[in-house]
């Protein structure tokens, strides 16, 4: 699966992150080559939003090295940002807009062109509901803006935050299509791995920060 | 004719100016003593390592 | 610059369909004036227009300290930081576009102010020159806006916010408020050659610019994490 | 722990040495050497330490400030201790400042605090911006991002010093009280005067490098020690 000559899609050496005198993430290391898609397991607060946040370049690494293909990061964060589509806890949108209106300002950033606001809307299966505030909608159908909101600009690298959470049937199966489709890497944080049977190429599990 | 309250006044600036560095030995002794505290601790922990090793 | 744009569009949005903070800091400011008009005593006004002119500026300072806590609050509130963060725009358009909607809202509520000030306070018909004082408020407004972006992206996240932001910008306002005080106290006719209102918009103009410099380097050290 | 233990240059007892001999000669100076100012008589000789401490206040700001910009730009823990000191000194200075300036106002003008005095006033607003500081400082945990607001706040004081002193002076037009040290033509002092004022500040500045250098000193025993017992605690 992995062109050797390519960078990968994401590698970490001995990455390490505190919160004041914590340590989240204790000398993690790791490779996922492009096209790959490792699944990230272990309880709470083991690490694993930590890391998916240093990954989307929202968080600076305090020690060893991160790359994501080839950058290495945070000093190429800017080159990397165009390439990463994040999902986090949140759905990062403004309660008080509507699911169009925060589509908009996101296209602004990631300078997309206003046609791709209605394919995601589509692909998230929010078509109808492009001009409820955010805040109305429920929590499965925000995570799913949320999803939206990160396909807008093809990201090339995934990086997911339990995703399935609030999902109904028919959400899920959406996430699964969109994982197929998806050409590029993706690391992704669950509580259900086996969901991913079929989707994943390997996994990593995170104990109060280390890799186990 | 020497000014009494002048001559005071500039005794009591310079006088302050000593106070200030006084104080700021004192702080500095402080902080000494703290390091002693330190290396005691470190001392007990050593002979206890040596005690156990013996 | 799509993305200032995008910025400041969804402040306003946020304004105009939240309406959290502009309602409130005109009420403010009305609350205010009364307040100083009152305390300065029943029917004659001790120190007359002068006090009355630099009392002013003591209500704006402190209606826009209102509006800096509030900044960010969205973003802090609904975790949006992360979205914001993580995208390619160029930081420096969000405390751009933070300070851009801060200046329009000031400037909305001091145009609600002066007619009440007028009302308020000025009886004698001396008046501070109005294109003096709407010059040294639109400036002022522009760094407060600029600085208390930079000042509101720095505490977003800290603890005790609401008080550490206005001891954080107090200290900053005090040569601009000192200077457009004296600025429009001295346009108060008869004119006794004061401060001549071109050295305090230089001096405005200088501030606006140190603090557009340091806003725009700075603020990406501010929010990241 | 770092196992450097190449011979330091013990710049701190440098430091200490160079101050104590300027001090000596400043105040051997300013007792017998600088005549008597005419017109304001002995308590004149409070500002051959008021100003030097004054300025070795802004000199510590500064520095502070450049400090917090270089950590900004390395992101390398040291500068930020390099820059909390000085700004941790500019308190203790600027307290001294405030105090000795109250000292001369009330013996020259008879008010412990004068309004009207533009120096005086820039300095507050200075010295508001430190407290300011440090209250910005205190309500962060340690660590990387509390060393990067507190550089961020330092380095957007050194935008205030040259705004207060400009603004306060804008404002101020009565500003015919506080003797003005240096205007256009140059410092209006004799020689002996401006002499003596020069070996002031030399002292004051090098005072200041001294006490910065001792507490980097004292913070780099402190990091050691710490090490030292948790090496010393963890195999017991």
């Amino acid at each position: 699966m992995s062109s050797p000559e390519r960078a990968p899609a994401v590698r970490c050496d001995g990455l390490t992150r505190r919160y004041g005198e914590r340590v989240a993430l204790d000398a993690v290391s790791l490779t996922v080559a492009p096209g790959e898609r490792l699944l990230l397991t272990g309880g709470n607060g083991a690490g694993k939003t930590t890391l998916l946040r240093v990954l989307a370049t929202v968080l600076r690494p305090h020690a060893g090295e991160v790359a994501i293909d080839g950058h290495v990061l945070p000093r190429d964060a800017r080159k990397v940002r165009p390439a990463i589509g994040y999902v986090g806890h949140e759905p990062l949108v403004y309660p008080a807009l509507t699911a169009r209106e925060n589509l908009e300002l996101y296209a602004a950033l990631y300078g997309v062109g206003r046609e791709r606001i209605e394919q995601v809307l589509e692909l998230a299966g929010l078509n109808g509901r492009g001009a409820d505030p955010a805040g109305e909608l429920s929590r499965g159908l925000r995570q799913r803006l949320g999803l939206a909101r990160a396909m807008l600009h093809s990201p090339s690298l995934l990086l997911l935050d339990e995703p399935t959470t609030g999902l109904d049937e028919d959400g899920r199966e959406r996430l699964r299509g969109v994982l197929a489709a998806h050409r590029g890497a993706a690391v992704i944080a669950t509580h259900e791995p086996d969901w991913f049977a079929g989707l994943e190429h390997g996994r990593l599990r995170l104990a109060a920060g280390k890799a186990a | 004719m020497i000014d009494e309250f002048a001559v005071k006044s500039v005794a009591a600036v310079y006088g302050l100016a000593w106070v200030v560095t006084l104080a700021y030995i004192g702080i500095l002794n402080a902080k000494m003593g703290r390091m002693e505290r330190q290396l005691d601790e470190i001392a007990a922990l050593m002979e206890h390592r040596a005690a156990s090793d013996a | 610059m799509r993305a200032y744009r995008a910025l400041l569009r969804k402040d306003l949005l946020l304004e105009l369909r939240g309406r959290e903070l502009v309602p409130a800091m005109v009420v403010f400011v009305v609350g205010a004036l009364v307040l100083v008009r009152l305390g300065l005593g029943g029917e004659r006004l001790a120190g007359g227009t002068r006090a009355a002119t630099g009392l002013l500026w003591v209500v704006v300072v402190f209606t826009s300290m209102l509006a800096l806590v509030r900044s960010f609050a969205q973003e802090r509130e609904h975790g949006i930081w992360d979205g914001l963060l993580s995208a390619p725009a160029d930081r420096s358009a969000i405390w751009a576009a933070r300070a851009s909607a801060t200046f329009l809202f000031l400037g909305v509520t001091q145009a609600v102010a002066l007619p009440l000030f007028w009302l308020f306070f000025l009886q004698d018909g001396r008046s501070p020159s109005l294109a003096v004082l709407a010059a040294a408020l639109a400036l002022a407004d522009l760094g407060v806006a600029m600085l208390g972006a930079l000042l509101a992206g720095l505490v977003s996240n800290v603890r005790a916010r609401e008080v550490l932001l206005p001891v954080l910008f107090l200290p900053f306002a005090l040569p601009l408020v000192s200077v457009a005080v004296r600025m429009t106290v001295d346009s108060i006719p008869p004119q006794n050659g004061g401060l001549g209102a071109l050295h305090g918009l230089g001096f405005l103009a200088l501030y606006d610019t140190i603090f557009a410099l340091l806003g725009w380097a700075l603020f990406e050290y501010v929010v990241e994490d | 722990m770092n196992g450097s233990h190449r011979a330091r240059p013990d710049r701190a007892t440098a430091a200490a040495t160079a101050a104590a001999l300027l001090m000596a000669l400043a105040l051997a100076m300013i007792f017998f050497y600088v005549p008597t100012d005419v017109s304001e008589g002995y308590s004149q000789r409070i500002f051959y330490f008021h100003v030097p401490i004054a300025l070795t206040t802004y000199f510590l700001f500064t520095w502070g400030a450049v400090n917090g910009a270089r950590f900004l730009l390395k992101r390398d823990m040291s500068l930020d201790l390099k820059s909390y000191v000085p700004m941790h000194l500019g308190v203790i200075f600027g307290s001294l400042t405030l105090v000795t300036g109250s000292i001369w106002a009330n013996i020259a003008w008879g008010t412990w605090w004068f309004w009207g005095d533009t120096q005086l006033t820039t300095f507050l607003i200075i010295f508001l911006f430190n407290c300011a500081y440090f209250m910005l400082r205190f309500s962060i945990e340690p660590g990387e991002r509390r060393a990067t607001f507190s550089a961020v706040y330092a380095v957007l004081g050194v935008g205030l010093i040259p705004l207060s002193v400009i603004g306060v002076h804008v404002a101020q037009t009565n500003d015919l009280i506080h003797p003005i040290t240096f205007n256009e033509n140059g410092a209006n002092m004799d020689g002996s005067m401006f002499l003596t004022f020069l070996v002031a500040l030399a002292a004051m500045i090098t005072l200041s490098v001294t006490m910065y250098l001792i507490e980097l000193r004292g913070k780099r025993i402190d990091d050691r020690l710490r090490a030292i017992r948790r090496l010393a605690g963890g195999e017991a």
